[in-house]
């Protein structure tokens, strides 16, 4: 039988907040599914569109952004910003048919580690179902 | 597919030294031993090496046909290629093709006085011709060197410019661009036409290989022709972005001549006919 | 006394080889355009020479992407491992004479002095079926440069359309022999005489201006429309430009050949910030250069093939045909 | 019309105001008007106007090898000019130093004609001509935005990766487009290469998000991208979907109101969306 299905989740996270939100998670020693690797940023702000891509591509399952909530950003509207982009790249990721349950968004702040391991949960056990996301990664074996 | 014609071979780097803040040479060995011992290439000639995930770059090999054992080469810091090759160390594994390029007719040259005038990163394609040369002393008359860097910390080779002028009927003439000299500096002070020109540099039965930025080429020829030295008499290495190395994949033609399988040695008199599409 | 064969008969033949598991090309319609693509039945080939396709054949030969080897990384050891390629045998059906007139061309470039395995193997399994031309468009100019609507260049095999869905069928290698054998029935139409598009231009006034036109101000004023995208070395049938990239990751990946074209800012761009052909008409003189001047005087031939493309595809109607028809007035200018 | 237009453009040359007009010439039939580059008022009879001016003249501005001709006057149409107004907001136009000729504009024959409400530019320095009172001459969409989201989303992703498998990156989509105007764009970086540059799928997956996302809340719809493209893919469709985003959130159409703060150069506290937990 081929070992379960462990699915692999990137998650995109703001250096102030969330981050500090997934700290506290672990301090409290509040267990989380250890599927999600965390890459910070410094801002949701600084989160590019393209590392979603390159997420799917390089062979993620699904992917979350998080970040400080509105007004709590550390660069005044790195957050604000991000919300804008992230309403019109839904859209345009929506319109290629990408699968969009893959795609997280939250605001977690650094009080809420409780918040974080819940997240983290919920997004194991969804992609669980979900399945790993073999559509993007055999776009690379048809050479095309 | 069985694409040997780009598939490199494998090298283990066994020495990597520091020539300046942003220069480094590379020593490197076949892994297979049967592939070194058939491996041959004539000096000025350049390979294409690999580092893989980066991609592929081209540079001299600025080791001396004669060395057995290895092959070296010179890279900057400045792209893509050559920021991966900065961080390899020795026993780490790169990829080459080649050799390519036609080399110095070092057998035309038997029996003149050769004159190297090189700048800035320039030293490592006239480095393999000087150790060749001096390494069959007999066959060459003198040999006159002029090296010229922006700034004393960055002469390429520099512990071997003093080797050099150790040796019978070898002139080394260094040089910094003005305000590029440190206090104990005792070479000399000025660009490099200007320091051709002082040096008194006797062109009779005399050929020269001058390789550098364009603006030195453009500035030096002059002086050359002032001294007596005929455009045929006067060589250099062009250098165009690669990918293939052995013409066909059309990037590096400068006009009719293909860099790579035409060049990249040429002399003044045949870069006269080539547009300045380089 | 000619050898025949009708459209129904043809497409039984297209299903069978697609039944036997061979790979066949031919012009397809495809969201308003006619291209070139591999078919899945042979209801989808498009037998007629109407439209010619807006690419051409050499993505079956020289593909756009294309795998040379993988590397895999484990420390300070790397592994080079070959990747499986396709070795299908290959057929190319209704092919416009400019395309199959494009293989010789490129085989100098890849078969020369040393050979490229990914082209020279793919050439031999695949088998070329060109379709006579009797139509063309303002843009077609293979008079101009010595091809015609009949041309056999290239081709294994050649059809020519007698009306009313039979087409003659002219064998040429063993190739197309192989293909056609006890396939055709004999017959007495003659097929008619095909008149292709007028001179555009002569090539040899165009070499001549060549000679000494490097610094001409004609690159810059013919060449400001220019965009500088690769539309036309892109659907150029015998344009061979590549690149070599890796793609992967910190375990491995692979080096792969791309299709690059010379109207790209970044083709000959130095990463000391040098670019010796920094300007948009220096590039298109380029482009001009190697197809009507260098490599002719390498191999003897001209590297185009007069189909058009770049000139019916390019988004700002430039493309070679309207450069050389400025040339060729201003060579006969001098001239009167 | 053309009389008019030639004479103006004389005019200006002759005045010396301008050095180049950037205008349309006769092309091979059936294609669309190609562009040119009137230096001399001699040659002004070579310019036309008609149903084939489908190019985006706009897209000139960034060249430059026409910067390097001197003061200019474009020829443009409404939907044209929308493309100068977000180039001006993001100050790529010296709008002072370029004279702007607007055509009244009786349909290109291009899908964007149908029901076109800019049948003359609002802000050229004279416009030509007056809009007849028939409908635009128009084209039709291959696949319209709606086909295409009554598809499921699988359905969807199959269809755009049999369109994105015949894209051979070509780049006609970015250079044909007044609004990439980037020195080096992102796909012509590799340190990192967060674009790949192979034509493969998943490259042309990457190069076709980053091109739409690009010209999220900026494209005005030219249809240039969709015209230009050889393998004839519908490409607008993901700047349609963009755009109906941008209005629906935002209540902003680019290129409309030349005062009005461009999307992601501005925000509020106050954006509505329901995806963030």
């Amino acid at each position: 039988m081929s070992e379960p299905f462990e699915p692999k989740i990137v998650a995109y996270v703001c250096n102030w907040c969330t981050y500090l939100g997934a700290d506290l998670a672990g301090t409290n020693r509040l267990e989380y599914p250890s599927n999600v690797r965390i890459i910070r940023l410094p801002c949701t702000g600084r989160i590019d569109f393209n590392l979603i891509v390159k997420a799917f591509e390089m062979g993620a399952d699904s992917v979350l952004i998080s970040g400080c909530h509105p007004a709590d950003c550390h660069y005044t509207a790195g957050n604000y910003h991000a919300r804008r982009r992230w309403i019109l790249f839904r859209r345009l990721l929506d319109t290629l048919g990408i699968e969009m349950d893959r795609i997280n968004f939250t605001w977690i702040s650094a009080a809420e580690g409780k918040k974080w391991q819940k997240v983290i949960t919920d997004i194991t056990e969804k992609t669980r179902a979900l399945g790993p996301y073999k559509a993007y990664r055999e776009l690379h074996e048809v050479a095309g | 597919m069985c694409n040997n014609l780009y598939k490199p071979d494998l090298m283990e780097i066994i020495q990597v030294q520091r020539q300046t803040p942003d220069v480094k040479s590379v020593r490197v060995r076949f892994r297979d031993p049967a592939r070194a011992r058939a491996f041959s290439f004539r000096v000025g000639q350049f390979g294409i090496f690999s580092v893989f995930g980066a991609g592929e770059s081209t540079f001299n090999i600025c080791s001396s046909s004669n060395w057995k054992d290895y092959i070296e080469f010179c890279f900057r810091r400045t792209g893509r290629v050559t920021e991966a090759l900065w961080r390899l160390e020795r026993g780490d594994t790169i990829g080459f093709r080649g050799p390519y390029g036609n080399g110095y007719p070092v057998e035309a040259w038997e029996g003149k006085n050769l004159i190297f005038i090189g700048g800035g990163i320039a030293m490592p394609p006239i480095r393999c011709a000087v150790w060749y040369v001096l390494e069959n002393r007999e066959k060459y008359g003198n040999v006159t060197i002029v090296y010229g860097a922006r700034k004393v910390a960055d002469l390429t080779f520099a512990s071997e410019l003093d080797e050099w002028s150790r040796h019978a009927r070898v002139r080394v003439i260094r040089t910094v661009d003005p305000g590029g000299e440190t206090p104990d500096w005792k070479g000399e002070v000025g660009l490099i036409p200007h320091i051709v020109e002082r040096s008194q540099i006797s062109a009779a039965n005399s050929v020269a290989l001058v390789i550098g930025p364009p603006i030195m080429i453009k500035y030096t020829m002059p002086v050359l022709d002032r001294i007596g030295l005929r455009d045929e008499d006067i060589y250099t290495s062009l250098e165009n972005r690669m990918k293939c190395g052995v013409g066909k994949c059309g990037r590096c033609n400068a006009g009719h001549v293909y860099v790579c399988t035409d060049g990249p040695v040429f002399t003044m008199q045949q870069l006269r006919s080539i547009p300045n599409d380089f | 006394m000619s050898a025949i064969i009708h459209e129904s008969g043809l497409r039984t033949l297209i299903d069978g080889w697609l039944a036997s598991g061979k790979l066949v090309a031919a012009p397809v319609e495809v969201s308003g355009r006619v291209l070139y693509q591999r078919l899945k039945s042979s209801g989808e080939a498009i037998l007629e020479s109407r439209e010619r396709p807006a690419n051409s054949i050499k993505q079956f030969l020289f593909p756009r992407h294309q795998a040379l080897f993988r590397y895999r990384l484990n420390g300070k050891q790397v592994e080079l491992v070959d990747s499986a390629d396709d070795t299908r045998e290959q057929i190319i059906v209704a092919a416009r004479p400019c395309d199959a007139a494009s293989l010789p061309v490129l085989d100098h470039i890849f078969n020369c002095d040393c050979k490229d395995a990914g082209f020279d193997e793919a050439r031999q399994r695949t088998t070329v079926i060109a379709l006579a031309c009797n139509s063309h468009d303002e843009a077609c100019f293979c008079t101009s440069v010595g091809l015609g609507p009949s041309s056999e260049a290239g081709a294994d095999a050649l059809l020519v359309d007698l009306g009313d869905s039979e087409f003659e069928v002219r064998v040429l290698t063993d190739k197309g022999r192989k293909l056609f054998e006890g396939r055709t029935e004999p017959g007495t139409r003659e097929a008619p005489a095909l008149e292709g598009p007028p001179r555009k231009f002569d090539a040899g006034a165009v070499r001549q201006f060549l000679a000494n036109g490097f610094d001409n101000p004609l690159w810059g004023e013919e060449s400001v429309g220019c965009l500088g995208c690769g539309v036309c070395t892109y659907t150029c049938p015998v344009c061979h430009c590549f690149d070599m990239v890796d793609e992967g990751n910190a375990a491995g990946g692979e080096r792969v050949r791309n299709w690059d074209s010379c109207q790209f800012q970044m083709f000959t761009q130095h990463a000391s910030g040098h670019n010796p052909r920094a300007t948009q008409s220096q590039r298109q003189r380029q482009r001009i250069y190697h197809k009507f001047s260098i490599y002719p005087e390498r191999f003897g031939a001209l590297l185009c093939t007069g189909c058009g493309n770049c000139a019916r595809n390019c988004p700002a109607g430039l493309g070679v045909l309207r450069l050389l028809e400025k040339i060729d007035s201003r060579v006969r200018q001098q001239h009167v | 019309m053309i009389e008019q237009l030639r004479e103006t453009c004389r005019r200006l040359l002759d005045e010396g105001s301008v050095q180049v007009i950037i205008g349309y010439g006769d092309s091979l039939p059936g294609k669309p008007a190609r562009p040119l580059f009137i230096r001399k008022s001699e040659d002004v009879d070579q310019l036309t106007w008609g149903p084939h001016c489908l190019p985006n003249l706009t897209a000139y501005l960034k060249r430059k090898e026409v910067k390097a001709l001197g003061n200019a006057a474009v020829i443009v149409k409404g939907c044209d000019e929308k493309a100068l107004v977000v180039l001006t907001k993001e100050s790529q136009v010296d709008r002072a130093s370029l004279h702007v000729i607007g055509m009244a504009c009786d349909g290109v024959c291009a899908p964007k004609c149908a029901g076109c409400k800019m049948r003359t530019p609002r802000f050229a320095d004279e416009v030509i001509g007056t809009p007849s009172d028939a409908e635009p001459k128009a084209g039709t969409r291959p696949v319209t935005l709606e086909d295409l989201m009554a598809k499921t989303p699988a359905e969807r992703w199959d269809f755009w990766k049999g369109e994105f498998a015949r894209c051979v990156k070509c780049y006609a989509c970015r250079q044909v487009c007044p609004l990439c105007y980037c020195e080096r764009c992102i796909a012509d970086k590799n340190r990192p290469q967060e674009i790949l540059t192979s034509a493969s799928l998943t490259g042309n997956f990457a190069w076709h998000i980053a091109r739409a996302f690009h010209l999220a809340a900026r494209c005005v719809e030219c249809g240039e991208c969709t015209r230009a493209c050889p393998a004839g893919i519908p490409l607008a469709l993901l700047n349609r979907a963009l755009a109906e985003q941008t209005e629906e959130s935002f209540g902003y159409q680019p290129g409309m109101d030349p005062d009005a703060e461009p999307v992601f150069g501005s925000w509020k506290a106050t954006d509505k969306e329901t995806f963030i937990r």
